[in-house]
This record gives structure tokens, C-alpha cells and sequence, in this order.
């Protein structure tokens, strides 16, 4: 059993690398994730709140966080993507490749964008797990894409 | 080994700072959060990366020869309690030889028995699963009392008590794949 | 099914162990356990985005995330697992001794690689589950004694 090394202070518990603006008045949670790849950039707008395990990539484009909206634990961004001002997006949530309007609000465990390729994970099981009918596990309501 | 682990913070409803009491033969890695009332067992495996917090409900009891695999929850609401096998109550009770795989939650009031095996990412809460009992993958279990020696298939939600009363007898075939998953598990063992 | 929650994670260190070789531009949140068993290894590439509290045991084999992967907050891959290059994993995802194909992406919440006995427990649960049958049968919580 090695002694676990010491942290430095100030380490806020996240993971920041790329070019990423953040305005001074956004809340974040710890345990996140901001990713901007060379040529792409993550901007996040004032009054946004962003839950806990967050996990933000830019890739061929920007992810735009504008003003006021919420983004729920556990939510992934990934490609190009805007979410829009106060828009509500809920736990979970996969955004890929494309963008909420604004003052949206999207259920926890969605799956929105580009689905090229779907699945059909073991949803023989909802069978009996009937009483609370799920909404095919696989498919979380995509309220939206883009 | 040595344990970090620490007393629970005092609460209204606990003035006491109990501290975890843990057998010499079990493993308890350091990072892994191990806080107030809880009893370890004999060779009791707890990974990193896990959270067994007696801070609400309490006491915990784990028993000798069970695995907690990475990632798992354990912890209790301040009311509701079951009845251990030593008769007493506990926010938490595991039983013997049991197998809580990666990311499970446990939350109390929860009794699980001897030799069962919660597979990944499962949820039990304000509920019994008796001895022996196989509760695959991504399954939820809430206010229902499992009987012995049943098994709930991957995905389930089992929350009123005529589904536990209907679960399908364990199967060998089940008892094997289940080996096959706590095989991968032991290995973290030796790895550890 | 379902989703089940993410944990919030007890503390923010991070646990690596084994043979885990990590591309120094993979993004990597706090609270994740990387753990290789003899003879096995883990492997992350470049631009790979690795949420909070991910869980990935080698054993038996590799875990191999390629190239730009994403994976979600408290995703578990177990066992012998290829992530394809560019795939995207939903968050609370299980993926247990198999292998996503590049590109891919799975909702939140999916488990996949789980080969054990389906089956559809009575169907006829829903039915008494549904008209709320008045008897103490659904008085359950039988655990709460004191």
C-alpha cells in the first residue's frame, strides 16, 4: 500500500483543457469535464449552472452554453452543439452533434442527434419490468434533434 | 492492511462518534470511504473507490467472505431498520459470502442475505433479498421482500410484492454466469 | 428499466492500478478507478474524454478506448472491451466483456455485453399491478420493523 500522493490546493476538481470561456457568474459542480479540441472552442455563458460529472467535448466546432441553462448531472455534449438560452437539460442526457432550442427542457436519460446507428439493447427485459412501462431504455424520448 | 477510515460526524439524531469496526483479515482499501457504525467481517474485500457511510442510518453489518467491488454505495435513510441475524437491527445488514459487484447501491433499510450476488449497477433499498438469491445487472429492487433463492433478470424493476412473490427459481445456469462475473471480481484480489 | 442514479462520488481521487497506459491528451475527471489485472491493460488514446467516476476493469484481456472516444459520467466496462474510435458512450452505461464499434453511440443508461438468462418473469404481474389490488399484498416494505 503505497501513501497516497498529496493533492495541491486549489485544484477544483475538474478537468479544463482547450481553449474554454467560462463567465465568471456560471456555477459549476465538481467533477467535470471540458474538453475543446485545436480549432474548436467551449463557451459558457453567464448564469449558467452545470451539475456534477458533466462531461463537454468540442470537436470539429464549439459547444455554446448560452445564458441561463441548467445542465443536469452526468450530462455529455460531444461534436458541435449549441444549447440554447435557458434552455433545461436533464440528468444523464447525451448531446451529440446538435443543438436544444431555446427555453427547452429535456427529459433526464435523453438521447439527442445523430443516431446513425441504434441499438436494440436487451430491451427484451422491459417485459417484465412492465408495471412501470419504460420508455424503451434505448430510446429515451429524443424530444428534440437538432 | 491499514484502513483509512473515520468516525461518522455527530448528527441530531447521533451524538455518538462511532467508528467502523473491522476484522484484521478483511481488506479495506484506502480509497474507498468507510465512516460511523459499521461492522467488517472476517475477509471482507471493500475496492477502491467505494462508499459505505453510516452516517444517516446505522449500524451496517457486513459479513465474513463478501466482496464490495468498486464503485458501490452503501448507506441508509436515518429511519426504517431490519433485523440482523443476530436479532439485532441494523440500517444495513449483508450477509455471508455475498457478492455486491461494481456500482451497486444498497441503501438502507436493506437486508441482503448469505451467498446472493447483486450484479453491476443495481439498486436495493427499504427491502429483503433472502439467502442465495441472484439479482443480475441494472435491476431495481424497492419496498418488496425477495424469498430465497430466487433470480431477477437483467433490468428488472421489481417494486411491488406479487413480482417477488413470481420471480423464477435460481438456475444453474445462472449460478454460472454469476461465478463467471465474481471470477472476473476475485481477481481483484490478488490484483489489490 | 430503470436509470439508475449516479453516485455521487465519495472523494475525488482517482485510483489507477495495473498496466494503464493514458495518452497524455485524454481529458480525464476526477473519482475514476483504472484498474488492470496481470496480463492485462488498459489503454487510452489521444483526444479520449473520460467522465466522473468511471469504473474500467481489464481482465482477461484489454480494455482499449480508441482514438476521440467519449465516455459519460459513471460509465463500468468490465472484462475485455474495445471502445471504437470516435464512439460515444451514454452516461451510467454498462459495458461487460464486449466491444462498441467506433463511431457508435449508446444512449445513457444501456447495458450491453450481459449474457445472462432473459426472461420474462409472469407477465401477468402488470396485471395486478396496474388496478391497484387493495389488500395488504401491496403493503410491502416489510423491512421497516422499527
Amino acid at each position: 500500500m503505497s501513501l497516497s500522493p498529496l493533492h495541491p490546493i486549489g485544484n477544483f476538481n475538474s478537468h479544463i483543457s482547450g481553449e474554454v470561456i467560462i463567465d465568471r457568474t456560471a456555477a459549476i459542480a465538481p467533477g467535470v469535464v471540458f474538453h475543446a479540441d485545436p480549432n474548436s472552442k467551449i463557451i459558457i455563458a453567464a448564469g449558467v449552472c452545470i451539475g456534477m460529472g458533466v462531461v463537454l467535448h468540442a470537436h470539429d466546432g464549439n459547444v455554446e452554453i448560452e445564458t441561463g441553462v441548467n445542465l443536469g448531472a452526468g450530462v455529455l455534449v460531444v461534436g458541435k452543439a449549441t444549447i440554447g438560452a435557458n434552455a433545461c437539460v436533464g440528468a444523464a442526457t447525451t448531446v451529440f452533434n446538435c443543438s436544444v432550442a431555446p427555453k427547452q427542457v429535456i427529459p433526464p436519460g435523453s438521447l439527442l442527434g445523430d443516431t446513425s446507428r441504434h441499438l436494440t439493447v436487451d430491451s427484451t427485459v422491459e417485459v417484465e419490468a412492465a408495471p412501470t412501462p419504460p420508455t424503451d431504455a434505448t430510446q429515451p424520448s429524443p424530444p428534440t434533434s437538432a | 492492511m491499514v484502513a483509512r477510515s473515520y468516525a461518522a460526524p455527530p448528527t441530531p439524531w447521533s451524538k455518538n462518534l462511532a467508528e467502523p469496526q473491522i476484522d484484521e483479515t478483511a481488506y479495506v482499501h484506502s480509497f474507498s470511504n468507510v465512516i460511523g457504525n459499521v461492522h467488517i467481517s472476517s475477509n471482507v474485500l471493500i475496492a477502491p473507490g467505494t462508499s459505505i457511510r453510516a452516517d444517516e442510518g446505522t449500524p451496517f453489518h457486513i459479513g465474513a467472505g463478501t466482496n464490495v467491488q468498486d464503485g458501490v454505495v452503501i448507506h441508509g435513510l436515518e429511519q426504517g431498520r431490519v433485523i440482523g441475524d443476530d436479532g439485532k437491527q441494523y440500517s444495513v445488514w449483508v450477509g455471508k459470502n455475498t457478492s455486491i459487484t461494481h456500482m451497486a447501491l444498497i441503501h438502507g433499510p436493506a437486508y441482503v442475505g448469505d451467498d446472493c450476488f447483486i450484479g453491476f449497477r443495481s439498486t436495493v433499498f427499504n427491502a429483503r433479498i433472502g439467502n442465495g438469491c441472484i439479482v443480475m445487472m441494472h435491476v431495481l429492487i424497492q419496498d418488496v421482500e425477495i424469498p430465497a433463492g430466487k433470480y431477477v433478470p437483467s433490468g428488472a424493476t421489481i417494486t411491488n410484492q406479487q413480482q417477488a412473490d413470481r420471480l423464477p427459481d435460481v438456475q444453474q445456469v445462472d449460478r454460472e454466469f454469476a461465478r463467471h462475473v465474481i471470477g472476473v471480481n476475485n481477481a481483484l484480489r490478488s490484483g489489490y
